[in-house]
């Protein structure tokens, strides 16, 4: 039945996730952005309230709840709010572990999924962008051929997050019948992992440049084994989870324009009484709650266990957009204080400028 | 529990309703051509289709889940046409403001009439607190008496009577402002011309005339008590209605923008151009790529016309959410029904097809009701926390 | 040299065709769209200015004058000023004999240009668009086979303008080696003219369907002869003759919005001081500015002879979208008003929406 | 006679402006991540470029192609980036208000220094009537003694000087700002801090506080008549730099702009993906569609801005269009370089690559010498004719 309503525990996620947004992720988002680093005692607090491993089954070690993507996503929204960088980085490893856990062979979930059921933050990462123009998720331009005893890789990935820390990547690359994803050792042979690149926003968040030169995977550490896998469903998740938060991001911009729009002075009065920034922030109000129902009915539809190949391209095309408004104009709601690093503004720009063109950053 | 998935027995109304949109579909563009005739009470096919197709029986009225469903079935009615219906509604606006601000015996006595809503003047536009429509009370006849002019009277010329917006003491602003139930007939109650206008062309939107009109005391929506109540009785009266109204003419035109997207999506398969959810710009086809690009907009729009209703169901307020929809909707369908003609070229404006037509219907989605405007301005109101003086 | 000034003959040229257009135009704008016709005497009052045949040499008839598509853009604003649909009709006949004039063989050129140069308003055509979705005019679906003896053409056009009434045709087709343009009698056999069309706008203006089965066609009536002739040519030239109609129709609605605006009152003062509809009349300007700007550029790079294909399409793109949405939030300035019949800005909406769509309907 | 056709001697200046531009742009990211550096006097490559690329001689000063040729040749300096050059320029936009309102022994004495022009306050933004610095005339010392601060000064490290804007009589709003002429290192004259930036971070932009500074009575813009003239000599000679430095904001990032555009052109090709100005939406690439659009934008604005410069040029008044250009530009610029981004994707946002630099650098076209939205109330006014008073 058609609801827009959220369980009792997601409203405790979304205001327990608020709250920590607040006090512990936004203080340290100018910082780490401009030192272009995230401190790991940072990235072990977030740890330690055990978002990627709750979900895991006891079997693994995990902490055997039940997972929601739209439970996710609504946490995604609020870890963002707070700070999207820090939010990208933390979640992180759960791109990985939720790759395994939903695709892995019995033996892939009980290899890998125990590395993220530990006291330390561990760190390993989907490697989907590619270098060069139009970088496509499920046309890749790395390759991997068919061994009689598994498969060599040849090629390059982008924006591998966390690369410089994580012990694997996740790596798609084309076969002779389609797209694989195939787990690499951080010291495979013919691997060469570059970090950090450097970006244009999410600086905090460290990404490598992967080259791989013929490196030999075995046969079983193609994700799915024998089967393969469905390459389209991560790239979806990740997809949703990213719009979630972009949305977030888009928020924090029209929380922080409102007050300042009624401080702001000009003319005699707040800039806040002049229609022109009054109806962008109304328009800044409609995007996110149009951003935020586009993201739940993807999120929804992965967690039926759906095809959500449409809902999450329809949720990535309107919210890339909308939220890199949103941002763009709350830079001109501050005039010249959006374009000065006194305020967050400009870095939520450049955060959902970011965010808004890369792939894989992020998984529900 | 967050879901999008309709019940089964939704799914069975919203199939049917389709069914039964495409009948009317038919007779679309027969009644855009000639403006001046009505659509009939009933289709000849009517009987025939209501034999083959049982009704769907409809949730309790108590039932939350009505609005939802009620506003997915309206999108899916508009889909079909603006105006024709297979049975005509005989209800309108005037009919959801009684239901909401009538007391019970006014709700006994109008409630089967089809019952327009007349607020708009010449010189009042989006600004309802400028109506200059007068009602003064004749103590002896204990009968009042109005005076004035109402343009854009929807389902002004088929309705009974009209509910409609006068008011007691301009000075007084909102707070003068009160509804009253008017039956066609009585003297001084003129109906001078239907309006033409871009779209909408079958549906009657009409100017009525109000000259020293007398109505009985009791013909006042809520009763004598709301005159009592300053800011303001049928002014909120109304205000509660629009919180249902506004999503509801939402879904009449992203009803006709899903009809224009549905009609392309066709067009570009017949062309041999392939939508891919998957591709990016550098392997994806233009028109492909801003078909894709529509399809969000409305997706959009509709959940958060949906959005808007469920509230609603559950008796939680939605006037942010009612505005926000309704705006959204405004420019959603402008955007939607003139991105299908770029994609699809002179075969876009061709009378020969439908999407022209929807085009120009939807068109007054951003226009009545309160244009996109007012809106954002309840919108930022809301946001900003400031009142109605600290920002118009 | 970088000039914006218009010779002293352009704002002659100016300032008549507005004064024109003012008086003769304007007030038949509403009545012939909504008797979907133009009456005879009107398109003859225009023929008597002899818009299409000064410019033909003296040798065929015409009045021997220089020939500047940048003066007849700025001619074609100001007629789409004064009414875009009629400015659309009277114009028509120069579609046909400017193509001629510019491609035509000696012996095309001694045949049809007289006909252009006589006392009667005298109707020929373009037939560019074709039915169905999509339509492109450089690629034509209509096909013309070699026959030893000539042409064969098979195929289908629409939004002839003026076919009713048109003596000849100047049908563009595949041919083996690209595309060419073929000159047909009304009275071809195989030739069947459906008028007039339903179209959203220019309702005054008749448009015809062509139907071609077999349609024989003699090797000399192949514009340009043997040779043949740059189709994309003809295209250039109407694109840009488009985008100033277009452009003329943006500035009516502007100079329609800015009076009624300050009538206009909506709580207690004037709407043209509210910003969003003061910044909105502020945008319609601006992009007037931009498309003539554009519009000129195209046009000179045509006077000067030069390929004016990414020129025609740059003011294309441009022009397109933002003559719509002058028009559309002229509707939106207007509110009500601008949703009824009683104003004319609902009937520009739709001659932008319909003009916008269409290729081959005037010529510079 | 319109015409779009640069002259052989233009397209040559044009040409070695865009050489120069090339050698800059070697060390446009080194000065953007080294924020606390100031870019040299001259590059390493100067003298050797000046002997292989001879100077091509400007028309004269009186020569109306001046202004669009300067016009055309900003763009291409900003092409190569933002704030290097081979010769740093002298001039700041404090020289421009100095030509357009000094007398003459100010222009003969304060023309060869790099003027940085002081207009924005902590608290006022884009309204310059705002301006709360004080001027007070020390009739015994015949000294101007100001107090105030002042934030975004563009050159505002590297300049000699400053025109500063300062009031007389705050209660006299417009009629009371007039320009003061302020040599650095003058007492009271304290430049604190380099303002850390989203793009330009090349470029100094100062923050200046004003504390008792006294200067000589000669040093008020325009000489002492100026003070009688009320609403407002000051004012108006800024307004009338003003017309000027309008469109050349919008040149710089228009320079910007077409930086990104060509590095989009080249990568599209790269990647095989065909720009088809003859191909319509059923056979173009996403891509290139998206591309085609986002050059029509810059050629349209690109025409405006230089329309402005050819209006200044003539002598003839070009208020609207130098403001129409700002806004137009303003606008064009944000939707150019993100359309480049979203165009080519992870790339765009690469520091490996300068797009999005030039994306972080031109976002500041909106914003300063008035932002968008000051334009479109310029332009609004003349529109309605409206004074300041009826419409802000």
């Amino acid at each position: 039945m058609i609801s827009f309503g959220m369980t009792e525990e997601q409203e405790l996620v979304r205001d327990t996730m608020r709250e920590f947004a607040r006090d512990e992720l936004r203080p340290h988002g100018r910082e780490c952005d401009e030192n272009s680093s995230i401190p790991d005692e940072l990235l072990q607090s977030v740890w330690d309230l055990g978002l990627t491993s709750t979900q895991i089954p006891a079997a693994y070690g995990g902490g055997d709840e039940p997972r929601s993507m739209v439970t996710n996503a609504i946490l995604l929204e609020e870890l963002a709010h707070g700070d999207p960088a820090l939010a990208l980085a933390v979640v992180a490893p759960s791109q990985f572990a939720n790759a395994i856990l939903d695709q892995g062979t019995e033996a892939q979930k009980k290899k890998y999924l125990p590395l993220f059921c530990t006291e330390r933050f561990h760190a390993a990462s989907l490697a989907i962008v590619e270098p060069g123009p139009l970088s496509e998720p499920l046309a890749p331009r790395t390759v991997a051929e068919a061994k009689d005893d598994g498969w060599v890789l040849s090629g390059s990935k982008s924006f591998v997050v966390l690369g410089d820390r994580a012990s694997h990547f996740l790596v798609v690359a084309r076969t002779e019948d389609g797209v694989g994803a195939f787990i690499l050792d951080r010291d495979a042979e013919g691997l060469t992992i570059s970090a950090p690149e450097l970006n244009m926003g999410l600086k905090g968040v460290s990404t490598a440049r992967l080259d791989l030169e013929r490196v030999a995977v075995a046969s079983e550490d193609r994700l799915g084994g024998e089967a393969g896998c469905d390459v389209g469903a991560i790239v979806n998740g990740s997809r949703v989870a990213q719009c979630a938060l972009l949305l977030g991001l888009s928020r924090a911009v029209l929380e922080y324009c409102i007050p300042y729009s009624k401080d702001r002075v000009a003319f005699d009065e707040p800039i806040s009484k002049k229609q022109s920034i009054a109806f962008r922030l109304a328009e800044m109000h409609m995007e996110c709650e149009a951003m935020r129902n586009l993201v739940w009915r993807a999120a929804s539809c992965l967690e039926q266990g759906r095809d959500a190949t449409r809902e999450a391209r329809l949720a990535r095309t309107y919210v890339n957009e909308k939220s890199v408004w949103v941002a763009d104009n709350g830079i001109q709601v501050l005039g010249g204080h959006g374009f000065i690093r006194e305020h967050p503004v400009e870095m939520w720009f450049r955060h959902a400028r970011t965010l808004s063109v890369v792939e894989g950053a992020a998984a529900l | 529990m967050i879901d999008f998935t309709p019940s089964e027995n939704d799914e069975k109304a919203f199939e049917r309703a389709r069914s039964a949109a495409l009948v009317c579909r038919k007779y679309a563009r027969h009644y855009d051509e000639n403006e001046h005739e009505m659509a009939p009470e009933s289709l000849p096919e009517t009987e025939e289709f209501d034999a083959s197709h049982p009704e769907v029986p409809p949730p309790g009225d108590g039932d939350s889940s009505y609005p939802v469903r009620m506003m997915r079935l309206t999108m899916i009615n508009y889909w079909g046409d603006y105006t024709v219906r297979l049975h005509r509604e005989t209800g309108g606006l005037g009919n959801a403001a009684l239901s909401a601000a009538g007391t019970e015996e006014q709700r006994q006595k109008w409630g089967d009439l089809c019952l327009a809503m007349a607020i708009t003047e010449p010189g009042c536009g989006s600004d309802p607190s400028r109506v200059s429509t007068s009602a003064v009370l004749d103590e002896e006849t204990n009968e009042w008496i109005l005076n004035g002019e109402k343009i854009f009277v929807t389902t002004g010329i088929r309705a009974d009577a009209v509910v409609l917006w006068a008011t007691l003491d301009k000075s007084a602003g909102r707070g003068g402002i009160k509804s009253f139930l008017v039956e066609k007939g009585t003297a001084g109650f003129e109906v001078p011309h239907k309006e033409k206008k871009l779209g909408i062309r079958a549906d009657d939107t009409a100017a009525y005339v109000f000259r020293d009109c007398r109505i009985p005391r009791e013909n006042l929506l809520g009763g004598d008590e709301t005159v009592a109540k300053k800011d303001s009785g049928g002014f909120r009266g109304v205000m509660k209605t629009f919180n249902m109204t506004r999503p509801l003419t939402a879904a009449m035109g992203l009803g006709l923008a899903e009809a224009a997207l549905d009609f392309t999506r066709d067009q570009l398969r017949e062309a041999g151009v392939e939508i891919d959810y998957s591709a990016g710009l550098g392997t994806q086809m233009a028109a492909a790529e801003k078909f894709i690009r529509l399809e969000s907009i409305w997706e959009a729009s509709c959940l958060t016309t949906l959005q808007a209703a469920w509230l609603a169901g559950e008796g939680k307020p939605n006037n942010m959410e009612s505005s926000v929809s309704k705006g959204h909707a405004g420019s959603a369908v402008r955007a939607i029904t003139q991105g299908c003609i770029e994609i699809l070229g002179a075969m876009g404006i061709s009378r020969d097809y439908l999407l022209e037509k929807w085009t120009r219907d939807c068109r007054i989605t951003d226009i009545y009701e309160g244009t996109g405007e007012i809106q954002r301005l309840i919108i930022a109101r809301g946001l900003l926390d400031y009142t109605r003086a600290d920002l118009n």
